[in-house]
């Protein structure tokens, strides 16, 4: 008993005790969610047998039905460019914005502070207010550019096939912004200063300082960054309801809102829970590549 | 001890269900309402969740399409027997299309709790500015597209009419009255009426009759352009009738939904919701007891709650607002066309298959009929 | 330009503290400057105030000719050895010694070849490929250095460079820097707290204190001639004596105020009756034959190294004479100490100024 | 350029850049203050033509916002207590070694929290229904927010640990520490920059967290804002000025404290501590 | 227990590393010993393993009897400067010296004055108050300092505690930390480059290379006596002379392998015709009168720190001369130089072990 004592206060077991207790709580709150849910993909599923695991197996059918339907290759490849498009646009908008707040002059830290709207916001108003924003006829988007004389005709960003998935990438390269900005200015905070400096006497510019101390230190808050908005991306589906609904004619469906529609609107729960394993591997795809990158951090 | 029952509905404080529990409440007569309030989206799985947990509520106000679904797996209580017995409820005093939708294999499975259906609103002031008689809407498709035409008017940014045509059960619940009047069902949405009547929705967003953003914006968004005097005309429902009275600054009339042609058959959908008791209750004859007294309160429904009971012995008071008095006499007129739904149990995915075909053939990436065609494949293989 | 780099009235504030003050320098080009003074005087934020890292908050500073007080620090075209090193820790030794040169576009297998060179001179060979957490603090204070060494800069910032170097290594090291120093006619600033780097390596010392310059001038001046008491008691090691002593009144001998007063005859005038503090190196110091002159003390504690032995009276002040090799004399002894009047340096009491 | 010139140069680019970017915050607003179809009007119009303040105090009786405005707190503050009790730790140990197990220990971290909420309901609430938890509603959407929202947390403080030195941590084990005391004192602070903020950004997200409180918390009185908020979203209609005033009563004082709070982000917490 | 450290074969790979190879080491309660070793040799790595920061490999570390390997640091009651300093950068530092006294309970005015104390010695009193980031870098090193030497452990574990201290400041201090050793009668682990250092304030010195002992015993002895070329050219300041050379066939006198081979006569019989390397201090070499015996050789460079003179011979292995004072030898001039046969000393050319 005392050697357990003083292994959890002194040596391994205090490593132990801090993983152990919240992994048994995330095993038991999140991953057997994720097991029934991938339980679902392969049974049939409605709502009497919601709450019981035993249910017929159905095998790969789901999977088969799925990508026998017409929309299945287009949502997926909406999906993709999705994910990157927006993450791309988080990040480099929020890294721009860290890395100006990060200049000292008065007021920077206020101001980078109001940044962190587009979190605090509910999901609900901001997709109305996108909504109206990229809404064609009387949208601020369109009011504006026609006031600065870029475009002359309303573009229906919510409407026309052409525009629509990229209205909610903008959007949700808006909502993206303050995550990704408030944590980046973190990461470049905790950058030593007297690299900077050994690197201004190597002779670095100002982007080159960045290209070869930045860019390379905040490895760890880089990778966690885009490891998550990567998740959350896949799990934005407020705005798709609130802008296009998917539409039109899927031309902005992606896959976490197709399977939202199919389990909640049309309560396929099995296919729905498909979509999602599909999903999850393609995390899992993202999982490794973001876990092999920490091999090269730095540790302080 | 007082007997408990638990009630959901999406019913808001000024709306009939938790008034209407406190009033029951209040009689004391030994049964105690216990009410909690859902959201539109989630009324379903909520219910299927808490179903098949073995927490379903003894009675819940459910969206007329989705009756069947429960109704065809015993998951709401037959009240066939207890309607048959009862004084207060009978199924002769309801409009047909909502008691329809209530009912599965020629049992009842559930009280109509109100009903509502579209109709075109039409900017009065709009139509004298283009030229036309104010008291003289359209009265068919060729009319109706013509008059969208004259009252158009890009440099005002006036579109002639809005309607939604979004991808979801909206767009469905605008489109299956046109289609419906065209002589269609939801099992021959590929007939020569409904081809026909997609293919004038096409001309009008085509012809930039109506905002290209019709595809994607709801009903109440949509009707709200023409509260601002961006629309000439709107279909939609009763419940604008509030918000346009406050809202628009311009003389606005009600008109029946266009016909095809002349003499046409008449046809409209129905919306709103029924009450519904689950077979899981321990207390049915409480529960219908509830129920009753529901619909006792039906007479005043339209006077204190803004919502049109659906039936057919009681008329609908005036309200002394002669402008909303004659909206809603169109829309009674309108009720006695209003069809349900299905009803079908898979009806979420016909729906679903009727929305793609639209869209598809709004954004011009397949032809009306093929779209249609494409759609009575899907559902066919639904329904079996 | 003789002058390479130029302070003049330099002040720098930390917030209130006044780190610098007033500071005038020339450094004329190729010159190797070494600068001296007690932990804390302002010497690194004088180097850092050089190289551009800390803006000055008055004063001037001109290199070659130029005024540079705003000037960013890569375009002075300097090198610098950080005294915290300030390594890049995402980066192999090889890549942190070469970075600067791959910001110049040195090609790649050029620069290889310039960090095994350096490498060899620093004996890292066999860690490039290493990073700075899986080095030893000398092996990380070698990479530092390396990482200077390794451009042709106009000139060179050394703060501390050898510090963590073993004896060997450091002898070692000394003379690459100064035939670097040498080969490039490169102007070098090197901070140091080795009395025998400062003497043996430099051609100018400067002697700092408080963020102020006491002296400067030839190393060997500078332990000659000390202008006052502290840059006498700072250059050299183990450092001068300092005993107080009163003049007689007749000028003529000086009267030590060692526990008992000793009269030592200086065989020059001295300021008749004024109080004085002598000065004498423990170098300068010998045993005396029991009868030949001097003065009589007690010995404290007898230390060697080896080389030398170090002697310390238990005197106050206490005395420390340093002998070569071993000694006989054990603690608890008394001895008689000499030294040659030629080697005494005398301060005056008050000012503390030297008297010579 | 004098340090003057640029620092309001600078400040003049940086309210031009919030402006844009809080574009909808004023939208927001502004909505709150027009009549429900205003909205709509072409062209849009950017000032209230009669600003209806009474919505605000209408929206704040009406819905009893006091209440739903504790329940979010309470619910905001326990999973942010919960996770950062459960979650810091195991940052601290991810970020610390460097194995296999730490491998997959981040591998599962991030696969934990792959489902979207809307997915993670329907199992949550079944096991929770069974083992009678939904009898505390508010802590059960804690728990739930607490399974939803650490792997988050723990990734990102995790990030901020490996900016501390190891070498730190070593002195106070030194200096008669036990791990747990050297962890305390010494790690945590030096780590706070980065826990701050997660903690902030959690806090905000428990805040506005909806679709567990709708589903698990069915008693009105123990209600989340977020679920008080769509009360005014119907199948038919959308009251947008009510909906935008009511978020604004929710929304503005938490942005003000985090305005506030997020100042302390500053820089080089660990200079001065290594040669 | 007289032995208050034991070392039985220890072992410590880093990767694939081997950082220790097979330590013995036993370290007498009280004594004061002093770890010396070119840079990267393991010393840190050996402090580090004794004070449980480093889990070894294999082998036994013993601490007043106890087999220590896996107990935690803070039970093992040492204090330890760290070569990195390792300050506490979000405390004062008050905060940072009083750390271990806070966690020990110690009530807070005892704490307060236990640090005035300890500011006096080092010279910290001003700067209670200022963060570890506002200090200069040899200010940081005696926070690392005073922090190990507040406390009261049963040993004390210094990392090059003084490289970064000014002469004066450095001998100020290490009288300090001998005193308190003595007072508190701990037991000293000392790493150090200085020779001065190691030599008179360490009972006992352990020669480390490459992760080995090489050597170990008392100063003086490592001095007079050293095992190997190793040790002898490790120990001393400036390093000892290294020349080959071969026993005359007669094994009577000894053959210089200088520029123009020289012979020697020992006046002791050596091994016939053996490859010897006749190392000899440069601080036993003195200039001879053109006649008397010894060898010529021609001067590079000299070098004078004031106290003493360096020559260094233009002969190959160059040769180090440390004289007294300044010198009239000038660089280019041929000189004589002898010494005493009693300070030569003998290695195998082969095995580099000394022959006496
Ligand atoms: N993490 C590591 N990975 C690999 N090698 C390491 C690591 N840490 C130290 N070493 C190596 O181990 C050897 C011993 O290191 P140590 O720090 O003990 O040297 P040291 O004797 O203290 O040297 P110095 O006098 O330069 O401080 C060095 O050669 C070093 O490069
Ligand atoms: N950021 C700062 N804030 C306040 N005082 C500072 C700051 N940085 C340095 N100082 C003070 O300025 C003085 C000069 O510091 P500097 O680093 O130049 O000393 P130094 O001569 O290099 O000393 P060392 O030999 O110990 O490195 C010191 O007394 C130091 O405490
Ligand atoms: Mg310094
Ligand atoms: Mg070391």
């Amino acid at each position: 008993m005392k050697r357990v004592f003083s292994s959890v206060t002194d040596g391994r077991g205090f490593d132990l005790v801090l993983v152990g207790v919240p992994f048994t709580f995330l095993l038991a709150l999140a991953g057997l969610p994720l097991l029934y849910n991938i339980l679902m993909s392969f049974q049939e599923v409605d709502m009497f047998s919601l709450a019981s695991v035993i249910r017929p197996f159905v095998g790969f059918k789901n999977y088969v039905d799925l990508f026998t339907e017409p929309e299945t290759i287009s949502i997926l490849k909406n999906t993709v460019i999705f994910v990157v498009g927006s993450i791309a646009g988080q990040f480099l908008v929020g890294f721009s914005l860290a890395l100006f707040f990060w200049i000292n002059f008065p007021g920077a830290s206020w101001l980078r502070g109001l940044f962190l709207v587009s979190w605090v916001m509910p999901g609900l108003v901001v997709g109305a207010i996108w909504n109206w924003i990229l809404s064609g006829d009387f949208g601020v988007l369109n009011f504006l550019l026609q006031q600065t004389g870029l475009v002359n005709g309303n573009i229906f960003w919510r409407s026309d096939p052409n525009f629509s998935l990229w209205a909610v990438i903008l959007a949700n390269i808006w909502l993206g912004t303050s995550f990704n900005m408030i944590l980046l200015a973190t990461g470049l905070a905790a950058i030593p200063a007297d690299l900077y400096e050994a690197a201004e006497m190597d002779g670095a510019n100002a982007w080159q300082r960045f290209w070869t101390i930045t860019l390379p230190m905040m490895r760890s808050t880089i990778g966690a960054i885009i490891a998550l908005g990567l998740i959350f991306t896949l799990q934005q589906f407020d705005l798709f309801a609130a802008i296009t609904d998917g539409g039109p004619n899927n031309s902005s469906n992606v896959a976490q809102y197709w399977a939202w529609d199919l389990s909640f609107r049309q309560y396929d729960f099995g296919k729905g829970a498909t979509i999602s394993v599909i999903m999850t591997v393609f995390v899992m795809f993202a999982a490794t590549v973001y876990v092999r990158s920490t091999r090269h951090e730095v540790r302080g | 001890e007082d007997v408990k029952l638990v009630l959901w509905s999406l019913d808001r404080d000024i709306q009939p269900a938790p008034n209407l529990i406190k009033e029951f409440n209040a009689q004391n007569n030994g049964i105690q309402i216990e009410y909690r309030q859902l959201q539109f989206d989630d009324v379903v799985s909520e219910a299927m969740r808490a179903y098949s947990t073995g927490k379903a509520p003894d009675i819940i106000a459910i969206d007329n399409p989705n009756h069947a679904m429960f109704a065809s797996r015993k998951a709401f209580l037959d009240l066939t027997d207890m309607i048959q017995q009862s004084k207060v409820i009978k199924p002769e005093n309801y409009f047909p299309g909502p008691l329809k939708s209530a009912t599965w294999d020629n049992k009842y499975y559930g009280v109509p709790k109100a009903t509502n259906t579209i109709a075109l609103y039409y900017n009065k002031d709009l139509f004298k500015a283009a030229g036309l008689d104010p008291e003289k809407p359209p009265q068919t498709w060729t009319d109706l597209v013509a008059t969208a035409k004259k009252l158009t008017n890009p440099s005002k940014n006036i579109y002639g009419i809005t309607f939604s045509a979004k991808a979801n059960e909206e767009g469905t619940f605008q489109f299956l009255p046109w289609a419906q009047m065209g002589g269609a069902t939801y099992k021959s949405i590929n007939s020569e009426g409904a081809v026909n009547a997609l293919t004038v929705w096409k001309q009008m967003l085509d012809e930039k009759l109506a905002s290209p953003d019709t595809l994607t914006r709801s009903q109440w968004d949509s009707t709200a352009t023409f509260n601002a005097g961006n629309a000439a005309m709107a279909i939609s429902g009763p419940w604008e009738i509030d918000r346009m009275l406050s809202d628009a600054k311009f003389q606005w009339g009600t008109a029946l939904l266009p016909v095809p042609g002349e003499g046409a058959q008449r046809s409209s959908a129905m919306g709103d919701f029924n009450w519904a008791i689950f077979s899981s209750t321990k207390h049915p004859k409480e529960a219908f007891k509830a129920l009753e007294f529901f619909a006792s309160k039906d007479a005043t429904m339209y006077k204190n709650f803004g919502q049109l009971p659906a039936r057919s012995d009681l008329p609908v008071p005036p309200t002394g607002n002669a402008l909303k008095d004659s909206a809603l006499a169109t829309f009674v007129e309108q009720l006695k066309y209003a069809q349900p739904r299905g009803p079908s149990p898979e009806w979420p995915k016909i729906s679903k298959a009727i929305q793609d075909a639209i869209q598809a053939a709004l954004t011009g990436q397949m032809a009306p009929k093929a779209a249609l065609d494409q759609a009575a494949a899907k559902i066919k293989s639904i329904d079996g | 330009m003789t002058h390479q780099i130029e302070l003049s009235a330099v002040n720098k504030y930390y917030g209130a503290y006044h780190a610098l003050k007033d500071i005038d320098l020339s450094i004329r080009k190729g010159s190797f400057v070494a600068l001296v003074g007690p932990s804390g005087c302002g010497k690194s934020t004088l180097l850092r105030s050089l190289a551009g890292l800390e803006t000055i908050s008055s004063g001037d500073l001109v290199i070659a000719g130029k005024r540079m007080n705003g000037v960013p620090p890569r375009k002075r075209d300097l090198a610098m050895v950080f005294q915290s090193y300030a390594l890049y820790p995402h980066m192999t030794v090889e890549q942190n010694l070469t970075y600067s040169l791959k910001i110049n576009g040195v090609r790649k297998a050029e620069r290889q070849r310039a960090a095994a060179d350096v490498a060899a001179i620093t004996g890292l060979s066999n860690l490039l490929h290493r990073y700075p957490r899986e080095l030893s603090g000398g092996q990380r204070q070698r990479v530092a250095m390396s990482r200077a060494i390794i451009r042709n800069p106009q000139a060179f910032l050394f703060d501390e460079p050898l510090s963590n170097l073993d004896a060997a290594l450091r002898v070692h090291m000394r003379k690459e820097i100064r035939a670097l120093h040498d080969r490039l006619g490169a102007t070098s600033v090197y901070v140091t707290h080795d009395q025998v780097e400062a003497m043996t390596m430099a051609d100018h010392v400067v002697v700092m204190r408080n963020g102020i310059i006491e002296q400067q001038g030839k190393p060997l001046d500078l332990y000659d001639r000390p202008a006052n008491r502290f840059v006498a008691g700072f250059i050299g090691s183990p450092a001068m004596n300092f005993i107080p002593a009163r003049a007689t009144p007749d000028g003529r001998a000086l009267v030590l105020d060692l526990a008992e007063p000793q009269t030592v005859d200086l065989g020059c005038p001295l300021p008749a009756g004024r109080a004085l503090i002598v000065g004498i190196r423990p170098e300068h110091l010998t045993l005396a034959a029991a009868d030949a002159v001097g003065f009589k003390v007690d010995v404290a504690t007898v230390e060697t190294t080896g080389a030398a032995t170090f002697i310390t009276t238990a005197t106050a002040p206490e005395i420390v004479v340093a002998l070569n090799g071993r000694s006989v004399v054990a603690a608890g002894e008394t001895i008689r100490l000499t030294f040659a009047v030629s080697n005494v340096h005398l301060f005056d009491a008050a000012t503390e100024q030297s008297l010579k | 350029m004098s340090e003057i010139a640029r620092n309001r140069l600078l400040l003049a680019l940086s309210v031009v850049m919030a402006a844009i970017y809080l574009f909808p915050l004023y939208w927001m607003y502004l909505t709150a203050l027009k009549s429900g179809s205003e909205m709509f009007a072409t062209p849009p119009t950017f000032w209230p033509s009669s600003a209806q303040w009474r919505t605000f105090t209408y929206v704040w009786e009406s819905r009893n916002m006091g209440r739903y405005l504790w329940n979010s707190t309470v619910i905001a503050f326990g999973a942010v207590a919960l996770i950062a009790f459960l979650g810091t730790g195991c940052a601290y140990v991810l970020a610390r070694y460097r194995n296999v197990w730490v491998d997959i220990g981040l591998f599962l971290i991030l696969m934990f929290q792959v489902l979207p909420a809307s997915l993670m309901i329907t199992p949550i609430f079944v096991g929770f229904s069974q083992v009678g938890l939904l009898e505390y509603p508010r802590f059960a959407v804690i728990l739930a927010i607490t399974a939803k929202s650490m792997p988050f947390f723990v990734v990102l403080v995790r990030a901020t640990f490996m900016a501390v030195p190891m070498e730190l941590e070593e002195a106070a084990l030194v200096d008669g520490n036990s791990r747990i005391g050297a962890f305390f004192n010494i790690v945590l602070p030096l780590a706070r920059n980065g826990i701050l903020v997660s903690a902030i950004l959690i806090f905000m997200q428990a805040f506005g967290e909806f679709v567990y409180s709708k589903s698990m918390i069915q008693d009105i009185q123990l209600q989340p804002a977020s679920v008080g908020l769509n009360s005014f979203m119907g199948p038919n209609t959308s009251e947008w000025n009510n909906i935008m005033a009511y978020a604004t009563m929710y929304v503005t004082p938490i942005l003000a404290i985090f305005v506030l709070l997020q100042r302390r982000i500053v820089s080089g917490l660990t200079s001065g501590a290594l040669k």
